[in-house]
């Protein structure tokens, strides 16, 4: 999470207006989804990694991030491409492998081109860019405070655990579930607190305030 | 000139945080309170800033009384800034700049108008190179500072420091009273809490000492340091230097400059 | 207590590391793009419902908004804490059955949906083409099971430890079985249709999500006398 | 005897942390580790207890080189205690005695001896009366006492403290000191961070001097305060008081009182 997060940041094109991103990237995606063809995958993934290049993310990171879907999409189309015929008897034919083709292939290209938005697009300006989409502003409040929420519970999860690491306890899942009821717990007592600086900054409204430069314009 | 008038404050539990505080905050001037963890410096600063009510007594400006209703809350309130010992409490906008801008347009300020504020309050502090950087993203001196220009951009009279020094390096701590300094200047009132008499020495003109819940002392250091203080607390360094060789340096540098220069002249 | 829901926790966690997260979430560009939008437009109702019911919960407390806020963000750090990964796993958003009986089914779907938005731009897990699907399985269906089963229970005079694990329990089988079938109606078998495909989605999960269910419940059941305590 | 031997550290995004730390830790010193934020304190601190790998360097104890696997680092870990700067996370457990005890009981100690090291490092740390409380009911000072009370319930040879007195007051303080001192009756290595380096003077035999990731100073105070120092750091108030007296107190009293004497008799 942390690292997607730093990556998108320190790229290249953190300053870019996401509407221009977008104006890359989502057509992609969409391109993806309709032309469903081993070809179209190859297009994209070739568009998007340049993209996540050009933004000066590193390469291999991106690699690393296709790989997990590619696990999960090869589990995912295999009940497309076989199905029971009887009793333990598996029957696949050409459509049905076709479509677990196209499918497999589909899901991949739009992940490449989601995941290059995502390296190049800070969170901040996915908030502004809801704003813009006249998404509704309790909504975009609602997501801004979590986002922010987000990174203080993780910096404490990283406390908890390092905590318990440093006291021999052993990694795993108890480790988790200590921590997450701790956190649990912590937070709860400082809400206190929180709701104090709310009032004191008078209210929680979130209201866009950035600017952003472009690819083509040159800044004033 | 705010005035706290035998402000009483009893907790739900029945202790009592504060008992009978008397005492007049003069504008323009720089406060520091001391006293040891529990004496009541947080619950002090709490009723300065609305966010509790006294359980007895009322809290003035210029003899207006704090009614505690909303409207007059938001206006006490954009008049007094308190900075939490927590920043991260404070900091919630997604970046810096829209967290220091956020004050100012929730006042209802144009975004051009907060934006200067928010500039300005930015270069203050120091943190403008961070403007687009995410809060977590920031050290902890810089998250403070980041708190600190979130409450200047709103432009108050009186800005209330929780403890601002913890946790911060010399040079950060050096920035943070050259910070007040700047305040003062533009003749803001400014109160801090510390636990560090030496911090509070190089910048503080009066000190209110609270122990125990009670406002034991507030007056100038001359007078405050020279009778005896509650056990917990020292004494500045540079206090004891100058009276010991005649002089009222404030910094560590000039105690030890007139320290050197009275021992080679004997 | 405490230590009762650390231990539920862990087996939580142990059981949801052996779940295909594919087939809770589906992925990015996974379904065909007349699906994709059919999931959507279902979907966005029910949050503009909620966000209806979220605004009048803000405007008679305004201090439910830092509330909210902070359920989501620990619903998000939950389901990623699990495996320290680039992606980050597990996919079940805890605490749905929580959430309906605290906050109402239809405040769930923002925040679930909410949550589903940062777990695919953050970790880069699920998708935004598909969030529609997964929004109406996990925050639509599932929440709005839990209220029915969650009401019904309580006018039946059911103590409220033991409705939350019905709760939980239906809450959990319900999203599944309707994740089972948005894909089973996207990709229909050859042989059998739509009916032998959802068995076949239904079936490779059937052992871990029954057990996963269980555990929730009890998980819970265990968190609701722990907070009505407190 | 912990040897560091050229220990670089990078972050994955090619930061260094860390720049060829040669140094040796012997048993039973007292060290304060001084430097500015971002110096690496930290990150030294994540090498010495193996939360971090060295990107380049080896780290060994009594000549054995530290691998790095499970049951290693196990074995160091029980051997060197951290205690984390906030004590907030630390403390995760429902009550302090199940918190002290946590450590212990991971080791795969009986209950009854956690219990026993438990109730000894608690009335070593001063919060026995506290066992039964939780830790949120704590005050800082408490909750920092416990935290190191669950590092010296297992008993570890080296402590390690990260910026142990940050948002403590004086009288706290005063009772951390005491502490460390009580761990070096024992024995013990303590190596502590802090900010404040009259603190340090207080109790360190030894100072280690971090600048921008490189160890600039490991030596003993009389002779790393007599050459210029990084510019963000100061020199002890009581080292330069004893310097211009001729003698070598380390408390503020102390030096005080030494001041005064000399200024009369002359």
């Amino acid at each position: 999470m942390n690292v997607l997060n730093r990556a998108a940041y320190n790229s290249r094109f953190a300053r870019i207006h996401p509407a221009e991103k977008a104006a890359i990237c989502l057509p992609m995606l969409f391109l993806s989804l309709i032309w469903r063809d081993p070809a179209a995958t190859f297009f994209v993934v070739i568009m998007a990694s340049m993209f996540v290049f050009w933004g000066g993310v590193s390469l291999i990171l991106y690699i690393r991030l296709l790989l997990a879907p590619a696990a999960f999409i090869l589990a995912g189309v295999l009940p497309i491409a076989f199905s029971f015929e009887g009793w333990l008897s598996i029957y696949a034919n050409k459509e049905s492998i076709q479509e677990a083709v196209t499918t497999a292939c589909a899901a991949f290209a739009s992940a490449a081109s989601l995941y290059a938005f995502i390296l190049t697009t800070p969170f901040t300006q996915i908030i502004w860019l809801m704003n813009v989409c006249k998404l509704p502003s309790l909504f975009i409040e609602i997501v801004a405070l979590v986002y922010r929420f987000i990174f203080q519970l993780w910096e404490k999860k990283s406390e908890v655990i390092m905590a318990q690491t440093l006291r021999s306890g052993r990694p795993g899942i108890q480790m988790a579930a200590r921590a997450a009821v701790h956190i649990f717990t912590s937070t709860l007592m400082e809400m206190n607190e929180r709701q104090h600086a709310v009032d004191l900054r008078g209210g929680l409204d979130y209201i866009p305030s950035s600017e952003w430069q472009s690819f083509w314009r040159k800044k004033k | 000139m705010i005035e706290l008038k035998s402000i009483c404050s009893v907790y739900p539990d029945g202790t009592e945080a504060l008992k009978q505080i008397n005492t007049t905050i003069k504008s323009g001037v720089k406060i520091a309170v001391l006293g040891e963890s529990g004496s009541g410096k947080s619950t002090l600063f709490h009723h300065l800033t609305g966010l509790m009510q006294p359980t007895a007594g009322a809290i003035s400006w210029d003899g207006k009384e704090l009614t505690y209703k909303r409207k007059h809350l938001q206006k006490w309130r954009r008049r007094i800034g308190f900075v939490m010992q927590n920043p991260d409490m404070q900091l919630f906008a997604p970046t810096i700049e829209e967290d220091v801008m956020y004050g100012p347009l929730q006042l209802g300020w144009t975004k051009e108008s907060a934006r200067i504020a928010a500039t300005e309050a930015m270069k203050a502090c120091g943190i403008d190179h961070l403007r687009h950087k995410p809060p977590h993203a920031l050290s902890a001196g810089e998250k403070k500072r980041a708190a600190i220009a979130g409450v200047a951009a709103m432009n108050p009279d009186v800005f209330v420091l929780d403890e601002p020094e913890a946790g911060l390096d010399p040079a950060n701590v050096q920035k943070l009273v050259a910070l007040i300094n700047t305040f003062h200047q533009r003749g803001k009132t400014v109160i801090a809490s510390t636990h560090h008499v030496d911090f509070a020495y190089e910048w503080a003109d009066e000190y209110m000492i609270l122990n125990e819940g009670s406002l034991v002392k507030h007056d100038r250091p001359s007078v405050v340091f020279s009778e005896p203080l509650p056990s917990a607390l020292d004494i500045p360094w540079a206090f004891e230097i100058g009276r010991l060789c005649g002089e009222t340096p404030l910094t560590k540098k000039d105690a030890l400059c007139i320290l050197r220069q009275t021992m080679t002249k004997m | 207590m405490n230590k009762l829901i650390i231990l539920l926790l862990a087996v939580f966690f142990w059981l949801n590391s052996y779940t295909e997260p594919a087939a809770m979430h589906i992925m990015e560009g996974f379904l065909p793009i007349g699906w994709a939008v059919f999931w959507w437009i279902v979907t966005i109702p029910f949050f503009l419902w909620g966000l209806k019911t979220l605004k009048k919960a803000v405007d008679e407390n305004p201090e439910a908004k830092l509330m909210i806020g902070f359920a989501g963000a620990f619903a998000f750090v939950l389901s990623a804490l699990k495996i320290p990964s680039v992606t980050g796993s597990s996919s079940h958003p805890v605490g749905t059955a929580l959430g309906t009986m605290m906050f109402g089914p239809a405040a769930m779907t923002v925040l679930g949906m909410i949550v589903l938005l940062f777990q695919a731009l953050l970790l880069a897990h699920g998708g935004i083409t598909t969030l529609g699907a997964n929004a109406f399985s996990m925050a639509v269906a599932g929440p709005f099971a839990a209220y029915a089963v969650y009401r019904m229970l309580k006018k039946a005079g059911m103590k409220a430890g033991t409705n939350a694990f019905f709760t939980a329990f239906v809450a959990n089988i319900v999203t599944y079985t309707v994740t089972s079938l948005q894909l089973a109606l996207a990709f229909p078998s050859e042989t059998g249709g739509v009916y032998a495909s959802f068995l076949e989605f239904a079936g490779i999960f059937a052992v871990t999500q029954v057990s996963l269910a269980v555990c929730e419940g009890l998980l819970t059941a265990a968190a609701v006398n722990w907070l009505e305590k407190h």
